[in-house]
């Protein structure tokens, strides 16, 4: 079996899931003040607290443990424009974040607030002058996805929020680091972002856990009640289980990132290497070299359709993603790959190829050489010749 | 400190009510799937397959338990993120229709509607009696009013009190009006078919069913006007966007069924206890049981004494290894209350207020833990009284 | 944050000191807390000045049973002018309890400071 | 959540499918669909003494736009051609053991294809024309093709389109089509369903400008 859909998920790592073993059954507790088992819980979880933070580079700062990524997203955007006066407010972004970033814009946008998502460039990359023309003394939010999760381009955070702070140093910034977190050593000190959000099961942690990290406390309202315990922005029994596990599980993406994104990166290189000798007609999506995030190969396999490259893949124990409308849950094109410019025909037959730690740079020969037959034979069956 | 101790320290759980120990089964499934068929159930391949096979399995499962159909449950991270979804996802944007709740809602829908007040919704509270059971004639009156969504618990979390939800949901539905129970203190405990109770929503926590924390559902009947609070993806039909915590979702599936296999044998184990315990406590006099007598969670008991501190004997019980939880205490930093809503509005006299444990009995009790419990219960409140009027 | 309590603490909660009424005593002083209705009595022996013996009767959470037996251990053989003079902050923090969140703590030692004053 | 779950005859189908192929100067022929829309099928025909002797057909797009042509083929094959005609996606999804609802419309498309190649080799080798006066009865038979993929039940059936009008000559703007269909904002579909009525109607070209309203009652 070659899993090489790692953007899509990952699985729980050994040191992770040893981790959570002890909050299942036995330590099972909440934190309850005044209680032996309640306060051993309490002290649980600010240690997850403190290996979060400083994983991040921070000494102190605020977590917020949420259900997931996109609930991470939500509550930062809702949280900044619950009582905004939404007529006079703007919320920037671009066209390729991911859905729990344009969704929740959108849903504003139909309330009457003024919502830019900017276009990017050819490679996924946005233009600082083009973020800089978009801010206004009216913009609420700014949001940026730092790698995006299907053409894996790397935006260039720093100067981006260098030309924010230029022009107002109070425009809040919500950074999603989801696809960052494995390659990518993260230092909030100089990130100089307001919100960073990520998600457990990216990172080899658990499934429906997220965070929002914040050098500062404060400046979110809470839009999500209940009963206060640990955090009055997660109300509600806490998912101590799933909180220890995103904590180890960025503990020791952080601690590896070196490691990983040299080890993806060899793989990379290999697979596009190998793709573009072995066939032709395809067409790299996303930017090439440095611009690009070590672990995400995209490309377009000219006059076919991507789902069924899939299958046929699949059936060969070989798992990858494409970004055709016929796999995707609402039928539509990805807009990720009609935003970089890309005709409907060239988004169909894209195919994401993303390596993680139980790839090997001996599976990208046995992989080519599988993908080649299938796209030979579905081209000489395909309505569309060259 | 133990040297005044004549008896061995036993460790025994009893505060099932704020949360289970996982059982061993539902955490073999949830490690299975966590680390080998880890596949994500929105992708296509066959990894995403086994995945979306046990998500579908499990959504099966659990809508035949809850007697509903796969499509109308929605997952997501817990009980209270439900039942924000259902006030939230159904109260009509322009505020011209609001909420009829009561005043011992567990805080995940009491908070809501305080915030939903300060948002400019009518909010309504219906009174309930001493048991805690909604007055019906006045929650019928206060139908009229401009309400387009009902939303009362099945039982309470602190008594255990059961509301009439099925004739309360009838009453509703003759002015077209929404309903929605928060039934977390419910499920595994006590039957459930929303069919039969005809509510259009209904909210559930996995952790006080012996699941997996961080994962819950909210029912909603085909039909329901609903929008989504959070936005993204898509996922669940569009209400709850996010990847689906596929392992969460099993092991909450798994959870359910085992405790409907024990729940007639758990119900008689836990009667059997309950009277045994309010036995001693009558035996230990000036004392009062809250809560309905028979419509009530099977062992969930709400015990006041009067001369006695709630937390201290709560203190007491947790020195000698019994885990309970008290209602009156500013032991919730954050409530910083002296005695809980839920008492204040059952309208019990402070003296008793001040002196109230919960006691929620679980499927991993036994005879000699609950003999270990009474023993240890009738020694603190002696002890305790006699430290203030010399008995 | 989930509040722990110290060993000192639960030491003077599990074995209260000096607890029970007196008969003969000279002065009976009661402070209660209308909050919750938790209230301590205290049993005073003075003699030349000086606090002889103390015994109290309390209903209270575990932090008032504790500064009320500590407070009775303290105030033992010293003069009511030293007993005056003691501040309630020291009690809270040997007993390490966040005064803050918890005002009873200090109770106890005020309703003897009140009561020994109304004696001058 | 439409992931797709194919049974094994679709399976089968996708992964040997029959009569795959162009035919040398066949006697019909037609290509239906766009890969704009993800899904496109070319269909070649055959004709000796009104049977199909020979079909084949090429293909652009998923596992069951090929599952379906494959069928289709199968089951023209040696038909003659008024059979062939009478053939519908039902068939072609029944012999496939079923189709999850979001893909229907891909035997939908294998279908058509087949008889627009018959009405290719008609025009050609019978002199029959299928001009066909372009109104709303034309236009409704176009819009049955579009299917609703939450439902696998065409629009029309689904009683989904609630207005329908189209103005011929002599009326003020000829060539415009309008339409109200009613999607809920919900709807995962909503774009989806829109986007096929554009490109069916968009095919005919006696249309030239087509007002889709969405309505929510």
């Amino acid at each position: 079996m070659i899993y090489m859909d790692h953007y899509r998920t990952t699985p729980v790592s050994p040191e992770v899931k040893r981790a959570m073993e002890p909050f299942w059954s036995e330590q099972f507790y909440l934190p309850v003040s005044f209680t032996r088992m309640g306060t051993d819980t309490a002290e649980v979880l600010d240690n997850a607290k403190a290996r979060v933070l400083t994983s991040l580079g921070l000494s102190q700062g605020e977590v917020i443990f949420t259900g997931g990524g996109t609930a991470a997203n939500n509550l930062v955007i809702h949280g900044l424009m619950r009582d905004a006066d939404l007529s006079q407010s703007s919320l920037v972004s671009t066209q390729i974040d991911h859905p729990s970033i344009t969704t929740p814009l959108e849903f504003y946008r139909k309330k009457g607030a003024k919502v830019s998502l900017l276009k990017v460039d050819g490679e996924g990359l946005l233009d600082p002058d083009r973020l800089k023309e978009n801010l206004s003394p009216q913009t609420r939010l700014v949001a940026l996805t730092w790698v995006n999760h299907t053409i894996g381009s790397v935006q260039d955070i720093s100067s981006l929020v260098k030309m924010i702070r230029e022009v107002d140093d109070k425009i809040p910034v919500l950074l999603d680091a989801t696809m960052a977190v494995n390659s990518m050593d993260i230092d909030m000190r100089d990130l100089g972002v307001d919100y960073l959000t990520l998600s457990a099961h990216k990172i080899y942690g658990p499934k429906g856990m997220g965070a929002i990290v914040a050098p500062r406390k404060g400046g979110l309202k809470p839009t999500l009640f209940g009963a206060v315990s640990e955090s009055v922005y997660w109300p509600g029994g806490e998912n101590i289980p799933g909180i220890v596990g995103l904590s180890v599980a960025l503990e020791q993406a952080q601690q590896r990132t070196d490691k990983y994104s040299n080890h993806t990166l060899t793989i990379r290189e290999a697979l596009m290497k190998a793709l573009e000798r072995e066939i032709p007609d395809i067409v790299l999506n996303g930017p090439r070299g440095e611009k690009r995030v070590s672990d995400n190969v995209n490309y377009s396999f000219r006059f076919i359709e991507g789902e069924s490259v899939m299958m046929f893949l699949d059936f060969e124990n070989i798992v990858v993603a494409t970004g055709s409308a016929c796999a995707s849950s609402d039928l539509k094109v990805n807009y990720i790959l009609s935003a970089i410019g890309r005709d409907h025909e060239m988004a169909h037959g894209s195919l994401r190829i993303t390596p993680g730690w139980s790839n090997s740079l001996d599976e990208v020969e046995p992989l080519v050489e599988t993908l080649k037959p299938i796209v030979e034979r579905l081209r000489a069956q395909s309505t569309i010749k060259k | 400190m133990q040297r005044w101790l004549n008896t061995e320290i036993m460790e025994v759980y009893m505060d099932h009510s704020a949360t289970t120990p996982v059982f061993p089964e539902v955490a073999r499934v949830v490690y299975e799937l966590m680390t080998r068929s880890f596949g994500n159930a929105s992708s296509l391949h066959f990894k995403g397959q086994q995945a979306k096979e046990a998500l579908d399995k499990a959504r099966e499962d659990m809508s035949l338990a809850l007697g509903c159909e796969p499509e109308e449950l929605v997952f997501c991270s817990g009980g209270t993120e439900a039942d924000n979804l259902a006030l939230f996802g159904t109260l009509p944007e322009n505020r011209s229709r609001g909420l009829l709740t009561t005043g011992i809602e567990h805080e995940a829908v009491l908070e809501t509607a305080h915030h939903l007040e300060k948002e400019g919704f009518p909010v309504f509270y219906a009174p309930v009696d001493a048991y805690g059971q909604v007055d019906l004639q006045a929650f019928e009156k206060l139908l009229s009013g401009p309400v387009s969504l009902v939303s009362i618990m099945m039982a309470n979390n602190e008594v255990g009190t059961i509301q009439p939800i099925a004739q309360m949901a009838q009453m509703a539905h003759e002015r077209g009006i929404l309903v929605h129970s928060d039934a977390v203190q419910a499920i595994g405990k006590v039957p459930i078919n929303v069919k039969e109770l005809g509510v259009d929503l209904l909210s559930g926590a996995a952790h006080k069913f012996y699941g997996p924390k961080g994962v819950g559902f909210l029912y909603v009947k085909r039909g329901t006007p609903i929008h989504p609070v959070v936005f993204g993806g898509g996922h669940e039909r569009g209400l709850r966007s996010g990847t689906e915590n596929v392992p969460g979702i099993v092991g909450m599936a798994r959870a359910l069924s085992i405790c409907l296999q024990h729940m007639k044998q758990n119900t008689q184990r836990y009667r059997m206890w309950t009277t045994r315990i309010l036995k001693a406590c009558e035996q230990l006099g000036e004392f009062r049981a809250n809560g309905h007598p028979e419509q009530r969670i099977p062992g969930t008991l709400s015990l006041s004494f009067r001369d006695v501190n709630g937390e201290s004997l709560m203190e007491w019980l947790s020195f000698n290894g019994i885990a309970v939880s008290t209602a009156s205490a500013c032991q919730s930093h954050a409530a910083r209350r002296s005695i809980s809503h839920v008492l204040q509005q059952l309208g019990l006299e402070r003296p008793f207020a001040n002196g109230t444990i919960r006691v929620a009995l679980g499927h991993d009790n036994d005879d000699e833990q609950v003999q270990y419990f009474i023993s240890r219960l009738e020694e603190g409140v002696r002890r305790l009284r006699s430290m203030n009027h010399g008995a | 944050m989930a509040h722990k309590y110290s060993p000192i603490l639960l030491d003077h909660f599990m074995n209260p000191r000096n607890i029970g009424a007196m008969e003969d005593y000279t002065l009976q002083v009661t402070g209660e807390n209308p909050r919750d209705g938790d209230y301590v009595r205290f049993f005073l022996k003075v003699e030349e000045d000086t606090v002889k013996d103390v015994s109290f009767q309390v209903k209270g959470c575990p932090r008032f049973i504790a500064a009320s037996s500590f407070t009775s251990e303290k105030i033992k053989n010293h003069t009511i002018s030293e007993i005056l003079s003691m501040d309630p902050v020291e009690i809270q923090e040997t007993l390490e309890i966040e005064e803050e969140v918890f005002a009873c703590v200090s109770l106890p030692l005020k309703t003897i400071q009140k009561a020994l004053l109304g004696t001058r | 959540m439409a992931v797709i779950k194919y049974t094994d005859k679709v399976l089968e189908h996708f992964k040997n499918p029959h009569n795959v192929g162009e035919l040398e100067n066949p006697d019909g022929a037609a290509t239906v669909g766009s890969p704009a829309c993800g899904d496109q099928v070319s269909v070649f025909l055959k004709v000796e003494n009104d049977k199909i002797q020979d079909i084949s057909f090429l293909s652009y797009g998923c596992a069951s736009n090929i599952a379906t042509g494959s069928i289709v083929t199968d089951l023209a094959k040696g038909l003659p051609v008024e059979d062939a005609k009478k053939l519908t996606w039902k068939d072609a999804v029944d012999k496939l053991g079923g189709l999850p609802p979001v893909k229907v419309h891909c035997s939908v498309l294998a279908v058509d294809g087949l008889r627009a190649a018959i009405q290719d080799y008609e025009s050609k080798h019978l002199g029959i024309s299928h001009e066909r006066a372009v109104d709303e009865s034309f236009l409704l038979d176009e819009l049955k093709k579009v299917i609703h993929p939450g439902l696998g039940v065409n629009i029309i059936d689904a009683k989904l389109v609630k207005y329908l009008r189209f103005q011929g000559e002599g009326d003020e703007k000829p060539g415009l089509v309008e339409i109200e269909i009613s999607l809920e904002e919900t709807d995962p579909y909503r774009h989806n369903v829109l986007e096929e009525i554009h490109e069916h109607l968009e095919a005919i070209p006696q249309v030239q400008e087509i007002d889709a309203k969405v309505v929510e009652y």
